[in-house]
């Protein structure tokens, strides 16, 4: 094992595996650490210490934290370009063999970086909000300035290439949610366990234990990681708990709704491994519903801010513990340490332990006399009372300390600075309990002045323990999670009895002081920077600056200088830059405000996000019974809500795959002279069932329903009770009290809640009802002058047209097979629509086109469809109407029941003010004078074309073909008083300046008196 | 992510089950004819749009496919309660803690003698 | 004639001879997608009981209970989320709404079922709608059907939750479909025709993990 | 009012930035004023700051219950362009971009306001369709405004998939030039300083808590901080409009929803426009923070508390990631939301009310802070007057009543 060449490792301690030694490399470098090792705790071990530059002034920094509140250590990940993760947090990425990462930040590299001339001299200028203060002259060369100012944007970079990973969701269900498996946590999940309740446990960490892993203190007498393995195992027994390590609750949603990050392989390889011939989702998002959740989440330590705390060597004092007891790691030799509370005393008496130097505590208490105090005392590390660090000395590592004693309440410096050579300084001024998700649903957290911290405020389900609430004593915080545990079962009606918790040592401490930002000689505006911000570059002369300049809302202080605003949502920095902002002020902090903190904990990556619901399952591709065959035949297909139908069947014609154009004109002729067939399965279909059912559809169609006997299919119009026209579509008596309604394939869904709205809600006294049966049926249009010809061929229906008439339906038979024959025409041609049930469909298709052979049966799409509608101006809703047309608009009267008895959907508002307009858009159809010319679709039509700009629109084309029936380009469109224009020569103006010109005539083209469809 | 316990299934369920309908209780005007461009308009759009207890329709649209009402409170986001289409709420702006089961079960009663002749709708 | 009009409504018979070809919603799905076989290693076994008769039954749970019992010999499920089996297994009747049941038996036998429901329930205001060709009912056995279900619905399936005898419609993926706990073993999920081709690349996507075998 | 510029900002620089001035005063409310504003939101310090700079009407006051800016102009995605359907919105939104374009000069503050072009994709036929008669419907009315292929878009957008294997392929978009974005909070400060130097009083955390009316004419506000009385009271209050609509007596025909936005992780530039898509459901763009800016839907439902559901951002960014696979192990930073004020057209309320004297400014929906100059301007012209501006006229309440509706749901940024 080679030790030597991690010069920071510890010869035995920590929980790593020291078997088992990794490979990886940072910035080009080879390095080696153990499995057990965050990249961070390997980086350290092997004396790196710079490891990024700062954002805004290009700044050495190093390694500050040991977990999510890091701001610094930010890498990017990956060795190939589709494996590239960028700004993982150093702290929180596990090593894995091969693991390769690079600082996001530094050109030409991390050590000599080019930017931070402009740091050093350009800082001064670069105070918050320069930006909204300068590049304002010219106008014209804000974008020039911005292109370079978007240069330096960003910290690591998107991957160009697709993720070869997936992502999953699993959804679940628990009546208590604990997050966080510290002591506080794993006291929780143990007493609800015990009691039976599903317990979902889960931690963001590698391993769960929180704060027992580091931990000095002994549990039962044994160490307290000892303690937080019996726990889990015994938790990992129990059918009723699900445990997630690794997993991060990344937010909290209303109700109880939490989402966990499982990182599955992310502590693997760069990219998920196959495991069985499966490839493992990357990552997996659970999404929680909770009975109740216990926060269980800890606390973040609060560094202090003081003159180039930034420089790499600064770090939290906790961090310091956590690196030496849990990986074995001292990051540095000569420590100074500042705080403003005992717990802190650890790091300097874990350092001791290391066998390295302890250069000083530095306490901001005049008379510390804790318990750990004395501990530190009787080792005999120089404490230095009633003092804090000032200023740290060093560029790229610290090298030195200055400490003076400081009167933190009237912020001044009061003695004489001394320089300690030291080459680490770690930092304590308290601890922020971890309130994060309290906040997520907007509940305030309130200032506790005793603790020095935000507590949450709870909404309904939510509890916290320990320290997350600010009880920091370690047999505090277990005694509260098991009491907490027995508070949240209880408001779920549940009784449970809160575990024994195990015997732990209460270690006497002394009374914290309150302390922040630390004085300095110079004010702050010129002492050398304090930063607040690391990840943002804050410093809290931008803070007082800020202030100055009338920011006094901290939302306002946060958003001028771009406080906590990072990937790292200010968990180290927010609260002193509260408490910076307030001494400006001469405020108290909760007069200043509260933080509050909004989803996600943590980054979370997109694909975790997104889920499975991506590339073939990003949304359902709905199919007809027919399907098959149209992808054997060719089709090319149009996206209609979610549905897939033929858009037109291109067919090779000399070996050459004709284009839509030539398909569809192919295809309009065979209707118009032949027959064709349509697959129209996708229309919404609903039986209707009951007594009132004729006077149902009544009062939501716009015609009349009252006289349409067994066997007959009537049109029918459905308005909103705004009058807009919102579907359509034909409705067959299929008895005295049953009907077939059928809508547009869009509407389908719509139109059926709004059947079953008016039903519920308005008129539950009609006995009716609706049931969809659009899957059931598949509907087959076979239409032309061949139609009948063709279909008697393999029906026992009479065709006779005497005996079937246009707008009548018949049962029968069709290729053998039971159907429903409706002769209905959105063609204007002769028409069946044979209806079979669906798992019969393709039989009786097949068979059609067996038989239709010597009749060219043609096969159709959606676009010959519209043309061919079109030349018989049918609209289509949703194309040529958009919500603001009427039934009048379109002229058709004779839909129009105006003497109903009862006040139909859509009638009372016809007579308003502006519907009663006669000059409103109505429906009419467009010749273009040149036959040539197809006019564009959306096309604006004005009556003088040489009119300047802006022009008077009279509307729009809202279709437009070719016909190859009419030889010539024509159109639908809606023009201003249109119908009393008929004949008036208008303009089409083109981008190109071009006008067309066109004709205002009837929307019907073809076959005016509709004789066709009457054959 | 609301968790909505739909009064007819009986059980809470998720709320991409569910479609919001806007505001509760907007009953269509008994004779539309008779009614002024105003009152219309009224019905159409206007809206109360309270910030905190409010009564709003929703549909349990992948589920039974059925309509009622949430009591709600716009602000916090709680729901107060759910109710059956025909029948009345228990929290208000004014009870916002609730009327007492017996007052609603004595308003219920005044409410069908009086209904005998109406053909009140249920969104009255 | 295949259309019998029962007073003021029709019925249908929708199936020709047995002869004729029938294709199940999953066609296209086993034609152009994976079909993995199963095997002793599958977590999960993914069989489909095509070409069933399906009703929709509708009306007050009074009118239509003992015209159910009498047709069907099942007691119909009066309280929500309900599912009620014969002794054979092979019918059920499940609370879909208040007013609103689902009928499921042996392909072919539907339109019987619904003439003798129509029989027993006279002049009284209900609704009976075939659906047969409109849905498929899938089912799903093996110990890691949970966890397929928990990666694609947010409804609770733990068995404190979601018992034997109950069925509910829930969202699935982005698509939705009933799911039903007919038995200990079995899981039933009633799939929509035209979103049958996405729900089994969703559900074989899910499955993947747990080594999901079609059985064919 | 100390001018901004960079020769100024040396100068402070070396006296150690001991010199800036506050940017806006924070004075005593007077009992009494030609006009108050209701809502200290960017809308409302624009309506103050055109009443001083263009009426003379410098005896103004803003009241604002909270922070200045701290409403929906501090939670949009910055997007501002002018591609509106209908010749009214046209013409709204258009002067708007007109005033956006020298805004930075006219207040001495820079907004950032950055023409890097928005595009608005269509994935099926009739979005095509939609778009063509957006695009030429803005062409005849002045609108810089074109239809583009997915090959022009692909030049436009590198890393946008235009493959034929998205579950609905790009078919074309139209593309706004002239579009961009702005830096939002800018917008709210640089129209209090200049409104603040023009002599208005910008009053914080004075909410207000009922209207003094007498005989149908408004007179006055009670506040927190008293009672302040004017007869001119424009209520810029977005999201609590109907709220303080409710104080006045008033119902409105519009209802506050939830409406989301989320920023990844800072990027190095990947992404230099504005891309929207209404039918996948997403929009997206990169900030000069290197921040990707990603617009979620709105919620159905009535929401003030700022914040939505989660599954509308699981929709959005499977929406983005069906765009941009490779976003795909990009990191979603952070999600908020604000509360937006949706009339039943889609488009917002310019608008005299039953009480006189009283007006309102509200109901922008999802497309509020694009139209910031504009609207201020139109309205403070309308309180000037007492009569809408031409440009507002059309925007009136009544239009709800007769029927003249203006339905833009198509050029919303999110379908409602």
């Amino acid at each position: 094992m080679s030790q030597s060449n991690q010069p920071n490792r510890l010869r035995q301690g920590g929980r790593i595996d020291r078997a088992r030694t990794l490979s990886f490399t940072f910035n080009g470098k080879r390095y080696q650490g153990h499995a057990g090792d965050t990249l961070a705790s390997a980086l350290l071990a092997n004396g790196v210490d710079l490891v990024n530059r700062s954002f805004k002034y290009s700044r050495p920094r190093g390694i500050v934290a040991a977990g999510a509140e890091e701001p610094n250590a930010l890498v990017q990940l990956g060795s190939t370009e589709a494996a590239q993760v960028p700004n993982v947090r150093a702290t929180q990425q596990a090593l894995f063999e091969g693991l390769t990462a690079q600082s996001t930040n530094g050109w030409p590299n991390v050590q000599r970086d080019v930017m931070s001339l402009v740091g050093k001299l350009g800082g001064r200028f670069m105070p918050p909000g320069f930006y909204y203060k300068t590049f304002m002259a010219p106008a014209s060369m804000w974008m020039t300035y911005e292109k370079y100012i978007r240069k330096g944007a960003g910290l690591g970079r998107s991957p160009m290439e697709n993720d070869p990973d997936s992502y999953d969701h699993l959804n679940q269900h628990c009546e208590l949610l604990v997050v966080g498996a510290g002591p506080a946590g794993l006291a929780a999940a143990l007493t609800a366990a015990r009691a039976g309740a599903r317990v979902i446990l889960c931690d963001e960490q590698e391993e769960m234990g929180g704060s027992l892993l580091a931990s000095r203190e002994l549990l039962d007498d044994q160490p307290a990681a000892q303690w937080a393995e019996q726990v889990i195992s015994e938790l990992a027994e129990n059918d009723n708990v699900t445990l997630l390590p690794r997993t991060t609750a990344n937010g909290y949603h209303d109700h109880n709704f939490v989402t966990l990050h499982e990182r599955r392989t992310e502590h693997l390889g760069e990219a998920a491994p196959t495991v069985d011939g499966y490839r493992l989702t990357r990552s997996r998002m659970h999404r929680v519903r909770a009975g109740q959740v216990l926060l269980a989440t800890g606390a973040h330590e609060r560094p202090l801010v003081y003159g180039n705390n930034d420089v790499p060597g600064n770090l939290v004092a906790g961090a310091v513990s956590t690196y030496i007891r849990r990986y074995g790691v001292v990051p540095g030799n000569k420590l100074v340490l500042s705080v403003s509370n005992d717990h802190a005393y650890r790091a300097a008496l874990d350092w001791d332990e290391a066998g390295r130097e302890v250069v000083a505590i530095v306490d901001a208490r005049r008379h510390p006399d804790g318990e750990l105090v004395e501990q530190a005392r009787a080792r005999g590390i120089r404490i230095i009372e009633g003092s804090a660090v000032l200023e740290a000395k060093g560029d790229k590592r610290v090298s030195g300390a200055r400490v003076a004693t400081i009167d933190a309440a009237a912020f001044k410096v009061t003695g004489q600075a001394e320089l300690l050579e030291c080459d680490t300084i770690a930092s304590s001024g308290g601890y922020s309990p971890v309130i994060h998700l309290a906040s997520h649903t907007g509940a305030r957290p309130t200032w506790d002045e005793e603790i020095l911290g935000f507590v949450p405020s709870l909404v309904k389900g939510v509890h916290a323990a320990g320290s997350a609430r600010g009880v920091h004593d370690l047999a505090e915080g277990l005694a509260d999670g098991a009491a907490k545990a027995t508070e949240a079962l209880a408001a779920l009606g549940k009784s449970a009895s809160a575990i024994e918790p195990p015997r732990a040592e209460t270690i006497r401490e002394g009374e914290a002081c309150a302390l922040y930002q630390v004085p300095h000689e110079k004010p702050t505006l010129r002492a050398p920077k304090q930063f607040v911000d690391m990840q943002n570059d804050v410093t809290a002369a931008a803070i007082e600056l800020a202030t100055r300049e009338g920011f006094e809302s901290i939302e306002h202080v946060k958003r001028y200088t771009a406080m906590g605003f990072g990937t790292d949502q200010g968990k180290l920095g927010n609260i002193n830059g509260m408490a910076i902002a307030a001494r400006c002020l001469g405020r108290s902090i909760p007069e200043v405000g509260t933080t509050v903190f909004r989803p996600n904990y943590t980054p979370v990556t997109f694909g975790a996000i997104v889920g499975r619901h991506c590339r073939e399952l990003f949304d359902p591709e709905r199919y007809t019974a027919l399907h098959q065959w149209h992808v054997e035949n060719g089709a090319e297909f149009e996206d209609v809500g979610q549905w897939k139908r033929p858009w037109y069947f291109p067919r090779k014609v000399n070996g050459k795959l004709e284009t839509m154009d030539e398909a569809v004109a192919r295809e309009s002729l065979a209707v118009r002279t032949g027959v064709g067939i349509l697959d129209a399965s996708t229309l919404g279909k609903i039986d209707i069932q009951g007594p009132d059912a004729r006077e149902f559809l009544g009062r939501v169609y716009t015609n009349k329903w009252a006289k349409l006997a067994p066997g007959r299919v009537r049109y029918g119009l459905m308005c909103k009770d705004d009058g807009m026209l919102m579907d359509d579509g034909t409705t067959s008596c299929l008895g005295e009290n049953h009907f077939l309604m059928t809508t547009t394939t869009g509407g389908a869904a719509g139109v059926m809640e709004w059947l079953e709205l008016w039903h519920q809600t308005e008129w539950p006294e009609l006995q009716v009802y609706f049931t969809s049966v659009t899957d059931h049926w598949a509907t087959m249009t076979v239409t032309g002058p061949d139609a009948r010809k063709l279909l008697s061929e393999i029906t026992d229906i009479d065709l006779d047209r005497e005996q079937f008439k246009f707008m009548d339906w018949r049962n029968g038979k069709v290729a053998d097979v039971p159907a429903r024959v409706f002769r209905i025409s959105f063609t204007g041609e002769l028409a069946y629509e044979i209806n079979v049930q669906a798992n019969y469909a393709m039989h009786v298709w097949k068979t059609l086109f067996e038989h239709g052979k010597k009749y060219d049966l043609t096969p159709y799409g959606t676009e010959t469809m519209h043309v061919l509608r079109a030349e018989k101006g049918l609209i289509i809703a949703g194309q040529d109407t958009d919500g603001s047309v009427t039934p009048e608009d379109l002229g058709m009267f004779w839909a129009i029941g105006y003497d109903k008895p009862f006040s139909w959907i859509g009638k009372r508002a016809l007579t308003r003010p502006d519907t009663a307009r006669k000059d409103r858009k109505q429906f009419v159809g467009l010749k273009p004078v040149d036959p040539k010319v197809v006019l564009e679709e959306g096309a604006h039509i004005v009556v003088d074309k040489d009119q300047p700009i802006p022009m008077d629109m009279l509307g729009h084309v809202t279709s437009s073909y070719y016909s190859p029936n009419l030889e010539s380009g024509f159109a639908l469109a809606v023009i201003k008083g249109g119908r009393d224009r008929m004949g008036e020569k208008l303009y089409v103006p083109m981008p190109d300046g071009q006008a067309h010109e066109v004709e205002v005539v009837s929307p019907v083209f073809i076959d005016p008196k509709g004789e066709r469809q009457h054959v | 992510m609301f968790y909505i316990h739909c009064p007819y299934c009986d059980e809470y369920r998720d709320e991409e089950e569910f479609h919001p309908k806007g505001q509760a209780h907007i009953a269509r005007p008994e004779d539309p004819e008779s009614c002024t461009d105003d009152q219309w308009g009224a019905y159409l759009f206007f809206r109360d749009n309270p910030r905190g207890i409010h009564h709003e329709l929703w549909v349990h649209a992948i589920g039974c496919r059925k309509f009622f009402n949430i009591t709600r409170n716009s602000a916090s986001y709680e729901i107060l309660e759910t109710y059956r289409m025909g029948e009345q709420p228990r929290f208000s702006a004014e009870h916002p803690e609730g009327k007492s089961v017996e007052t609603v079960a004595a308003e219920k009663v005044a409410a069908e003698a009086g209904m005998v002749a109406g053909q009140e709708g249920v969104k009255a | 004639m295949s259309d019998i009009t029962y007073g003021k409504v029709a019925t249908f018979n929708t199936h020709p001879d047995a002869s004729i070809p029938k294709e199940s919603p999953l066609s296209v799905a086993y034609n152009t997608g994976s079909v993995p076989a199963a095997s002793s290693g599958s977590g999960i076994l993914f069989k489909e009981q095509a070409f069933l008769g399906h009703l929709i039954l509708r009306g007050g749970a009074i009118v239509l209970d003992e015209a159910v019992r009498k047709v069907l010999g099942i007691s119909l499920p009066g309280q929500p989320l309900g599912l009620a089996l014969d002794a054979s297994g092979e019918r059920s009747v499940q609370w879909l709404s208040p007013d609103e049941w689902l009928v499921i038996v042996p392909g072919g036998e539907e339109l019987d079922v619904e003439q003798r429901l129509r029989d027993a329930l006279g002049d009284a205001h209900y609704a009976i709608v075939d659906v047969s060709g409109g849905q498929t009912l899938i089912s799903l056995e093996g110990e890691k059907v949970r966890e397929l279900l928990m990666k694609s619905t947010s409804y609770d399936v733990h068995p404190s939750n979601f018992p034997v005898g109950k069925a509910v419609s829930v969202v699935f993926g982005k698509s939705s479909l009933i799911l039903r706990r007919p038995s200990e073993e079995r899981y039933e999920l009633v799939l929509r025709r035209s979103f049958a081709d996405y729900l089994y690349r969703w559900i074989l996507d899910a499955g993947a993990e747990y080594g999901i075998g079609v059985q064919r | 009012m100390q001018r901004y510029s960079g020769f100024g900002l040396a100068k402070h620089a070396l006296s150690h930035h001991e010199n800036w001035q506050r940017q806006w005063r924070n004075p005593t409310p007077k009992k009494k004023y030609d006009v108050i504003v209701v809502g200290g939101g960017g809308h409302g310090l624009a309506t103050a700051y055109y009443l001083a700079k263009n009426h003379g009407i410098t005896n103004v006051a803003v009241l604002e219950k909270g922070w200045l800016g701290g409403g929906n102009t501090a939670r949009n995605t910055t997007i501002v362009r002018s591609n509106y359907l209908w010749d009214e919105a046209a013409r709204l939104y258009d002067h708007s971009l007109d005033l956006w374009k020298g805004l930075s000069q006219d207040l001495n503050y820079n907004v950032m306001f950055s023409q890097r072009g928005v595009m608005n994709l269509g994935h099926t036929l009739q979005d095509m369709r939609d778009i063509q008669r957006r695009v030429h419907a803005n062409r005849l009315n002045g609108v810089d405004s074109e239809v583009i292929t997915p090959d022009q878009i692909k030049e436009i957008v590198p890393v946008i998939d235009t493959s034929k294997r998205a579950r609905y392929p790009i078919l074309g978009a139209s593309w706004q030039k002239s579009a961009g974005v702005a830096r939002h909070d800018a917008v709210a400060w640089g129209y209090a300083r200049a409104a603040d130097a023009l002599g208005v009083d910008i009053l914080q955390n004075t909410e207000v808590t009922g209207f003094k009316i007498r005989d149908g004419q408004v007179y006055g506000v009670h506040t927190n901080r008293g009672d302040i009385e004017s007869k001119t009271i424009g209520c810029v209050t977005a999201g609590n409009s109907g709220v303080v609509a409710k104080m006045a007596g008033l119902t409105l025909p519009l209802e506050s929803h939830p409406l989301q936005a989320l920023v990844s992780e800072p990027l190095k530039p990947v992404l230099d426009t504005v891309v929207m898509s209404n039918h996948v459901h997403g929009y997206i763009s990169q900030s000069d923070k290197g921040d990707l800016v990603i617009g979620a839907g709105i919620n159905g439902y009535l929401g003030y508390g700022q914040r939505g559901s989660y599954t509308t951002v699981e929709h959005t960014l499977q929406a983005i990631v069906e765009m941009f696979p490779i976003f795909s192990r990009v990191r979603m930073n952070r999600q908020w939301g604000g509360i937006v004020d949706t009339c039943a057209d889609a488009c917002p309320i310019l608008s005299k009310t039953k009480v006189k004297g009283l007006f309102f400014n509200c109901g922008w929906g999802t497309g509020g802070f694009k139209a910031t100059p504009g609207s201020g301007h139109v309205f403070a012209a309308s309180l000037a007057k007492g009569e809408m501006h031409p440009i507002a006229a059309p925007f009136s309440i009544d239009r709800f009543n007769t029927g003249a509706l203006i339905d833009e749901h198509g050029a919303a940024g999110v379908a409602h």
